[in-house]
């Protein structure tokens, strides 16, 4: 089923089958009277097993991509780009269903889909024991109104969970969110890349703002105009590059005159074309367009300016929504610049690479500053990430060969270990219903095993040795140390406040006298294990052997390297 | 101390492929307390828990004597066992293999670890069978994870992987520190040691990226001074390209050795554009375990090692041929000690001249090297100024405090120190700052230790003032010496700590030394090893102690060649002799004070006499005795007699509580699994004087000194001084420690004496000061955390107001100008529309004035009409 | 001057034809409009045979004066009906009276 | 009141006579003598009076009172201006003057005045409206006439001899002007029905008078 040339494809689109499927069965409710039960539990199923499938196709993807392969000629050199399928879509615009693999995005298609599966199974009120349930509000009221919701020690009723409300259209907007993840990972052609970075935004609103937390409207707004804003600007950089790009042959040989293909694009940009172009607005062509797509990613990554979106989507998020938002949604920002910025426009990036570092730096020691006076956990966590995205930020201005492989591996490996931070939130929320740092403590004592997990998930991203987030963060010190010796030494500071803020915040929630209110809380159920230990085990696995991703990785972004330095 | 041959080769490898097994033990035995240990524990076989403890600390044990044994067998040049795993990670020049070495000083190092780690895992099962905390299992699989991380530490084959160790023992600690974690403060006393810890790693790693891009010469002066033309362009180094471990290795130049020939020009064969063809090493086969995220149960790293298969060792191009000649030398940036030491050690590599003239900031890279990594010792083997951390750690249980804080955790530092030697011996200010360094902090923490009550606190400074001492040894330059007192203080520290933990548990958990007294009569065993383990720290003839010290004091002495921020200062030396003297008698009063008031004079404890309870304001870490009530006087559940069955022959262990039954208040010995340690422990006090026999009297090296040398391998410029006055300075030595002991006797025999309290009323401020530590901790508290909280705040308000009030702004002004398009468009568009009608309607009113209906005006009309039209006609020409 | 010719006759034609104008602008009584309609016709009537007198010679100008005389009777008729009429609905022949058609 | 009457009589009395002894004496074919106006012929003599009995007529009917008065105005100026036609060849016309206009549309208009005044208030105040308006309007035509007819440089030809004209004037009818002549003819007829229909009493008095504005 999966074929080198197909398995891609297979990966994008199974999800999107899952929710067609999800649709029709709604539809034949109304028909033939299907029930709610019976429709919520099929529709879990059914994403369930499209998001695995699409695992399961990412890891085929990750068995047929040999790093060592010349993959693709385009202009006469080896691009390195595998599992490559192109057909043409608009023959008017000269785009193309192009799509293929490369050392940068392999590893962002496995992550894509292992996160998606994780926040699948997270998004299913299954098993877990009755008394879970019934404290997080999971009670699937058919029939009788509105569930009788014991409310352990607390006297109101909890919310409905948002596991069991409008199951079908969860899943659904769920599934469409994996497709257009997946898709923008592997598009090589810019209008495509465009067109799934778009349909990955929206589910994204209805998620935050159909299932969120009590202000999800304003978050939800908010999040979608923040990246609105930046894609309007990324589609005036696209045109612009369009129309000033040399020709080139698309799939069926035929010329035309501009083109969309990003390899193309990159050969030409790497040849000169765009220095040459016309200024724009009296500033040089390379440089607007360049300004213009790093604001359009540099809002996804979030860099520091533009990041306070993320608390509020974050905060108002369910959880499986936040593990995806941290895990994936946040690496389309670095992988939309390496992909266009620094393969177009090399001399541009050169120019701004300094400007990108400062930025990098700030962001990591303003977050490690911020997340230190934090009183909600899950804001802290999403603080955390804004800091520990600097760090790829870092990586790339400094454009050393282990610099750029830290800040791509960074990528992987937070967007795994953040995929376990917010699935700890999740955990402690569904039974406590609040997010107070100060109004927990002495948790050890009651949830030991919740403990020992959160202890590695606290430990793996605050970076150490032995575990995924240490690697990445040597890399990239190491690798920008000879180009900016001050920012490096500047940003190392942040290593001592991340361990300060977390230690913190494991000491007022967890050690200490246990809190009464707290007592008789159930330890993990099932569920919560099947995600966490899963992501838990590959954070110590790639402590322990990070050349497992890295092996696929360097020769890409190596390559990257040369062409921008030169 | 002149080495026989003047130039030294490369070191020569011998693969051992069962290394990894030392360390493998102890995670093993972690892993399984951590998952069956508490299903142990329930299920009432809770000897298990440290049967498996206990037998994974004695294989491992005995793996390394094997290892010791080997080595005793190679000659003393080839003592270097290595063993590669598998390749961590590499992109471009950084590459770090999973690899585990041992040369002799880290032999020396893993023998001692795990050792006195078994002995203490043995101690531990008597001490914490009646624990309060119910977490048997929990203590010693942290116990046995901190041994796994102290292994990586030592033997770790290159920087990160010693940097793996160094941050786990940081966690174990943590761990183990914060044990009682119920009790908030020692709770945070763990958090505080993590994060002090923490500052030390910021300079650990600092001061290892500016040595590894320094060797890729980052900071050559354009202009290179003499010596062999090596030259480094960081172009090649930084920006080298290699995707993969071989490659990696491939980039890196080779120097050739000519025997004493002038060297050729070094031609570096790597090519300098980066190989764009991707050379297609063995390939490390995409490991598919990770991707299949099915299973979770145990993570599969260590325990499925085995089906990584050892990656192709990438034995390095040392010749295994005859020393020196035609072999070949890596050169440039590596993260490996082995290659590390051979580019540098080697004159003809140029490496040494090369970092030499590097300057960073206006400073010497070595030097800045040197200062920045022992900022990462400082932290972790709390010297001056990050020395806080280790009087809290006393919260944690007493063979923690024994294990981590005395033999082998604090150590880490000297011994990092120790295997960089031929780093800092080539920057004289590097070794005079770590000597000053560690001489203020022996003074500093000496000093505290004079009035503190807890008998654990006294240890601790005791241990901070003992690491100032080895840091002046190998500061100075006498590295063997340095390591000799590591050793020495391993045994002796131990040795003073469990004692203190077989009189806490005879005391029932008391701390503090006023309520004990005249315990010679209740804990004779435990008496004779205290006082013997007094007697070595001391400085006494006959016990370790005396010839670690007077070595590093006489080597002090005789040091002309330190220098203090690039000035050299021949006159350290002695000053840090005097000063170590004046610490040494501190030391030995301090102890016997200790000795006098727990075991001379009568029991205080249980009677609760009127002792001035008041004015021990800062009894932070407060006995245990009135933290948690409850947990003291809950009944001792009945012991479990059948003793545990030894898997292994040597923890011949089980803990019969005999003498632990009878309530009453009155002190017992503890039972003989506790004893036991303290009789090998103060034995081996005794017995490794041997090692260190001075040449003054044996008249050949002491046996230490041939051991490591192969390891230890810097020339440092002493000054040669008769063997007679070393005798002098010897006798002083005694006489320092005579002088403390007298003093202590005098003031402290029985506990009868008023004249402690007379002076301490008469200096009641000086002693408050020196009692509260100088107030070091409120200072830290007042400069470091309060403005950091602040700033933090500051900085949460900021991004919450001002970004996000931005962003709201935007919003609303985008909504102004909607409103304002709104107004307009219904003001005066539609208003032009309804104006059109108005006047319309406004026009017709008035025209219709005008039709007054009477014929005559309508005549009028018309003829005024006529009329105007034949005046027209004439108007207009 | 004194001799008698068209330009007398004009004068005359142009006096009748201004006291006509006179009558009908300033008579409030219907039947003096009338009247003041019947100088206006005659002092044309006289403008018209003058002409063909001095001018054209022939007999067309008289035959328009007939035609004048003809339907001045006509309208004179006709005038007079409806001032009887006014006169049957307003109880007066005042002009001013006669002022509903203004609306 | 029969003091006025008298005085009229007289003077009609005195103007027949005069006329009837001019019509005698042009009989006889004489030629009336120049020399009793001084430089005025006896045509341009009678011209003059004629004239002025026209003028005084419409001036009459512009400006008196009494409606019955302007009547009798109206009747002089319509004497004067048949003479006039005399002078004009126009004899034919003269007499169609006579007999129609005065005979006719005078009496008419005379029956009128009677029908609409009751004869007890003879004195209708039949003041003009606004005489300031009128004479403004005097002002502005009667200037601007005279000054066309005197100043205008008419292109006159000798005047033919006074002759009858009523044979020319009956060819006309009916050859040249046979159309206008049958439309005068059905001008006569409509206005005949049109009159009879307004005139009719019986359908005023009962309808009610609704069309007050």
């Amino acid at each position: 089923m999966f074929g080198p040339n197909n398995v891609l494809a297979w990966a994008t689109f199974l999800p999107l089958g899952g929710a067609i499927l999800i649709v029709l069965l709604t539809a034949l409710r109304y028909v033939s009277g299907l029930s709610k039960h019976a429709l919520d539990q099929a529709s879990r199923a059914i994403a369930l097993c499209t998001s695995g499938l699409s695992l399961v196709a990412a890891i085929y993807a990750w068995s047929f991509y040999d790093p060592n392969a010349a993959g693709m000629v385009v202009a006469g050199k080896a691009s390195g780009v595998q599992l490559v399928q192109r057909a043409v879509w608009i023959r008017g615009f000269n785009v193309e269903w192009f799509v293929g693999v490369d050392g940068l995005s392999i590893s962002m298609v496995l992550l894509s889909g292992l996160i998606s599966f994780v926040a699948t199974i997270a998004s299913l009120p299954w098993w877990s024991g009755a008394k879970d349930r019934e404290m997080a509000g999971m009670v699937e009221d058919d029939g009788h109104a509105g569930g009788a919701h014991g409310g352990h020690g607390h006297g109101e009723a909890h919310p409905k969970h948002f596991s069991v409300r409008m199951v079908p259209g969860y899943m659904v907007m769920l599934l469409l969110l994996q497709t257009g993840m997946m898709g923008t990972f592997v598009a090589l052609d810019m209008f495509l890349f465009y067109v799934f970075w778009e349909v990955m935004l929206l589910p994204m609103y209805f998620l935050i703002g159909v299932w969120g937390g009590p202000r999800k409207e304003y978050a939800a707004i908010k999040f979608f105009l923040y990246t609105l804003a930046g894609s309007v600007l990324m589609l005036l950089a696209i045109i612009g590059v369009y129309y000033n790009s040399a020709g080139a042959s698309l799939v069926d040989g035929s010329a035309t005159e501009h083109t969309f293909n990003l390899l193309e694009l990159a050969a030409q940009g790497h040849a000169g074309q765009f220095a040459s172009a016309a200024p724009i607005l009296g500033f040089e062509f390379a440089k607007i367009v360049f300004v213009a797509l790093f604001i359009g990613f540099a809002i996804k990554i979030p860099m520091f300016p533009f990041h306070t979106w993320l608390p509020d989507a974050h905060v108002e998020a369910p959880t499986p929504i936040s593990v995806i938002l941290a895990g994936v949604l946040l690496k389309m920002g670095p992988y939309g610049i390496l992909r266009f910025n620094f393969a177009i426009l090399p001399d541009a990036t050169r120019w701004a690479a300094n400007a990108i570092a400062i930025f990098g730096v700030i962001n990591i020691v303003y977050a490690a500053f911020v997340c230190l006076a934090q009183k909600d956990l899950k804001k802290l966590i999403a603080y955390s990430s804004v800091s520990h995205m600097g760090f790829t930020l870092l990586g790339m201005a400094a454009m050393t060969p282990t610099a750029i492989s830290g800040a791509v591996l960074n990528l992987f490996t937070h967007g795994i270990i953040s995929g376990m931070l917010f699935l700890i939130v999740g955990v402690i929320y569904d039974r406590a219903h609040h997010r107070e740092i100060a109004r927990f403590g002495g948790l050890a004592q009651q949830l030991p095993e919740y403990t020992a997990i959160m202890g590695l998930a606290f430990f793996a991203s605050m970076g150490l040795p032995g575990l995924a987030g240490f690697i990445s963060e040597f890399m990239v010190f190491s690798g920008s140390f000879p180009v900016y010796m001050t920012y490096v030494i500047i940003s190392a500071t942040s290593v001592i406040i991340t361990a300060a803020y977390y230690l913190w915040a494991i000491h007022r929630m967890f050690l200490g006298k246990l809190n009464e209110t707290y007592r008789g809380f159930p330890d993990l159920n099932w569920r919560e294990r099947l995600t966490l230990y899963p992501l838990g085990a590959i954070a110590i696995v790639l402590g322990f052997y990070p050349q497992a991703i890295l092996g696929s990785i360097n020769t890409t972004l190596h390559v990257l390297v040369q062409n921008v330095r030169l | 101390m002149e080495h026989a041959s003047h130039a030294l080769g490369p070191v020569l490898v011998e693969h051992a492929s069962y290394l990894w097994l030392v360390p493998l033990f102890p995670l093993l035995g972690a892993l399984v307390n951590v998952l069956f240990g508490w299903r142990f524990e329930r299920s009432g076989k809770k000897s298990l828990v440290h049967v498996v403890a206990v037998g994974a600390m004695a294989l491992s044990f005995l793996t390394a004597a094997y290892a010791f044994v080997q080595m005793l067998h190679l000659p003393a040049e080839r003592r270097f066992l290595q063993n590669t795993l598998w390749n961590l990670f590499s992109a471009g020049r950084v590459t770090v293999d999973l690899a585990f070495a041992l040369d002799p000083l880290s032999m020396m190092m893993v023998l001692i670890i795990t050792f006195i780690g078994t002995l203490i895992h043995l101690f531990s099962v008597g001490y914490m069978w009646e624990d309060e905390a119910k977490a048997y299992w929990r203590f010693f699989a942290w116990l046995n994870l901190f041994v796994f991380s102290m292994l990586l530490l030592v033997m770790g084959d290159n920087f990160v992987l010693m940097f793996f160790g160094w941050e786990g023992v940081g966690l174990c600690s943590y761990g183990l520190i914060a044990f009682y974690y119920t009790d908030r403060e020692k709770a945070a006393a763990g958090m505080k040691a993590f994060v002090v810890n923490r500052f030390g790693d910021f300079g650990f790693l600092a001061g290892l990226f500016l040595l590894f891009w320094g060797l890729g010469g980052a900071w050559a002066a354009s202009c290179h001074t003499g010596g062999p033309s090596y030259q480094a362009t960081p172009g090649m180094h930084s920006l080298a390209g290699a995707s993969d471990a071989a490659a990696s290795l491939a980039l890196a130049p080779r120097v050739s050795l000519r025997e004493h020939a002038a060297p050729a020009k070094h031609g570096a064969p790597a090519g300098h554009a980066a190989p764009a063809e991707h050379a297609a090493p063995a390939e490390h086969a995409a490991p598919a375990e990770h991707a299949a995220p099915a299973e979770h149960a145990v993570p599969a790293e260590h325990g499925a090692a085995a089906e990584h298969g050892t990656a192709p060792g990438h034995a390095t191009a040392s010749a295994k041929g005859e020393h020196g000649v035609g072999a070949q030398v890596m050169v440039g940036p590596t993260l490996n000690f082995r290659e590390l030491r051979d580019q540098v050690v080697i004159e003809e590599t140029g490496i040494a001249e090369h970092l030499k003239d590097q300057r960073v900031w206006g400073v010497a890279l070595l030097a800045l090297v040197g200062i920045f990594l022992f900022v990462g010792a400082m932290g972790k083997s709390a010297q001056l100024p990050l020395y806080v951390w280790l009087p809290d750690a006393m919260a944690g249980p007493t063979p923690v405090s024994a294990l981590i804080h005395a033999a082998t955790m604090v150590t880490a530092g000297v011994y990092m120190v120790a295997r960089l030697n031929f780093i800092f011996a080539l920057s004289p200010s590097a070794m005079g700052w770590v000597a000053l360094i560690g001489t203020l902090t022996a003074v500093f923490a000496a000093s505290i230790g004079f009035f503190q009550y807890d008998i654990k606190k006294v240890l601790a400074y005791s241990t901070v003032s003992q690491l100032g001492f080895m840091f002046i040894g190998v500061g100075v330059g006498v590295y063997w010496a340095g390591a000799y007192h590591l050793l020495t203080h391993a045994f002796f520290k131990a040795c003073l700590f469990l004692g203190s933990g077989s009189v806490i548990l005879g005391c029932h958990h008391e701390q503090d030394m006023r309520k004990m007294g005249g315990l010679k009569k209740y804990m004779p065993i435990t008496r004779w090893t205290y006082l013997i383990a007094c007697w070595a720290i001391a400085g006494f003839p006959w016990a370790a102690g005396f010839y670690s010290k007077d070595e590093i004091l006489w080597k002090a002495f005789t040091s002309e060649h330190l220098a203090l921020f690039g000035t050299a200062t021949p006159w350290l030396g002695p000053a840090i002799y005097i000063a170590g003297l004046l610490a040494a008698t501190g030391t030995s009063f301090y102890m016997f004070r200790s000795y006098f008031m727990t075991f001379t004079g009568e029991y205080r404890g249980g009677q609760g006499h009127g002792h001035e309870h008041g004015e021990d304001p800062h009894a932070s870490v407060a006995a245990p005795h009135h933290a948690d009530p409850h947990g003291h006087h809950d009944a001792h559940p009945a012991p479990d007699p059948a003793p545990a069955h030894g898997a292994h022959g040597h923890d011949a262990h089980g803990q019969a509580h005999g003498g632990h039954g009878g309530h009453g208040h009155t002190p017992h010995e503890s039972p003989w699994t506790i004893t036991l340690v303290l009789v090998v422990l103060a034995a081996g006090a005794v017995l490794c004087s041997l090692l260190g026999l001075p040449a003054a009297w044996t008249g050949h090296e002491p046996l230490l000194e041939q051991w490591l040398s192969p390891a230890l391998t810097a020339e440092v410029p002493f000054v040669h001084k008769p063997h007679a006055l070393e005798f002098v300075f010897q006798a002083l030595g005694v006489g320092a420690g005579a002088i403390g002991f007298v003093f202590a006797w005098v003031l402290y025999k029985d506990n009868k004496s008023k004249v402690p309290a007379a002076l301490k009323e008469k200096f009641l401020g000086v002693w408050t000061v020196v009692y509260n530590k100088y107030y070091v901790d409120e200072l830290y508290d007042l400069v470091v955390i309060r403005p950091s909280l602040a700033w933090s705040r500051a900085l949460s308000w900021f991004d919450g107001h001002i970004i996000d009030w931005l962003v709201n702004f935007a919003g609303s002004v985008a909504r102004g100008f909607a409103g304002i398009d709104g107004w307009i468009d219904k003001h005066f568009v539609d208003g032009a529309v309804n104006a059109v009608a108005t006047l319309t309607i406004e026009g017709g009113r008035t025209l219709r004035r005008v039709q007054t209906g009477r014929i005559q005006t309508y005549l009028y009309g018309a003829l005024a009409g006529g009329l105007a039209v034949i005046l027209l006609n004439f108007l207009i020409p | 001057m004194l001799h008698v010719g068209l330009q007398h006759f004009l004068v005359v034609g142009a006096l009748l034809f201004s006291l006509g104008l006179l009558t009908v602008a300033t008579r409030r009584n219907a039947i003096g409009v009338l009247m003041g309609v019947e100088l206006i016709l005659n002092g044309a009537n006289v403008n018209f045979v003058a002409f063909n007198h001095y001018v054209t010679g022939g007999v067309s100008g008289q035959v328009f004066a007939l035609f004048v005389i003809v339907l001045a009777a006509a309208e004179a008729a006709v005038g007079l009906a409806i001032v009887l009429a006014i006169f049957q609905t307003f109880r007066s022949i005042d002009v001013r009276l006669a002022d509903t058609m203004r609306e | 009141m029969p003091r006025k009457i008298v005085i009229w009589v007289v003077l009609a009395a005195l103007v027949v006579t005069f006329v009837g002894v001019l019509g005698a004496r042009m009989a006889e074919g004489a030629v009336l003598p120049e020399i009793i106006l001084g430089p005025l012929g006896l045509t341009d003599a009678l011209f003059y009076l004629f004239a002025a009995m026209t003028f005084a007529g419409a001036a009459t009917v512009a400006l008196s009172k009494n409606i019955l008065h302007s009547a009798l105005g109206l009747l002089a100026a319509l004497m004067g201006t048949g003479s006039l036609y005399v002078f004009l060849s126009a004899d034919f016309l003269a007499v169609t003057q006579l007999l129609v206009y005065i005979g006719g549309v005078l009496v008419l208009i005379l029956f009128a005045v009677m029908l609409t005044n009751r004869i007890t208030e003879v004195k209708i105040s039949n003041a003009s409206l606004g005489l300031v308006g009128g004479g403004a309007l005097l002002v502005a035509t009667v200037p601007v006439l005279v000054f066309v007819a005197i100043a205008t440089p008419w292109a006159t030809i000798v005047p033919a001899e006074l002759a009858p004209t009523t044979r020319e004037i009956g060819n006309a009818f009916l050859t040249r002007w046979l159309l206008p002549f049958e439309l005068a003819s059905l001008v006569l007829l409509a206005t005949l029905i049109g009159a009879v229909v307004i005139a009719r009493k019986e359908l005023k008095q009962d309808e009610p008078d609704t069309s007050v504005s």
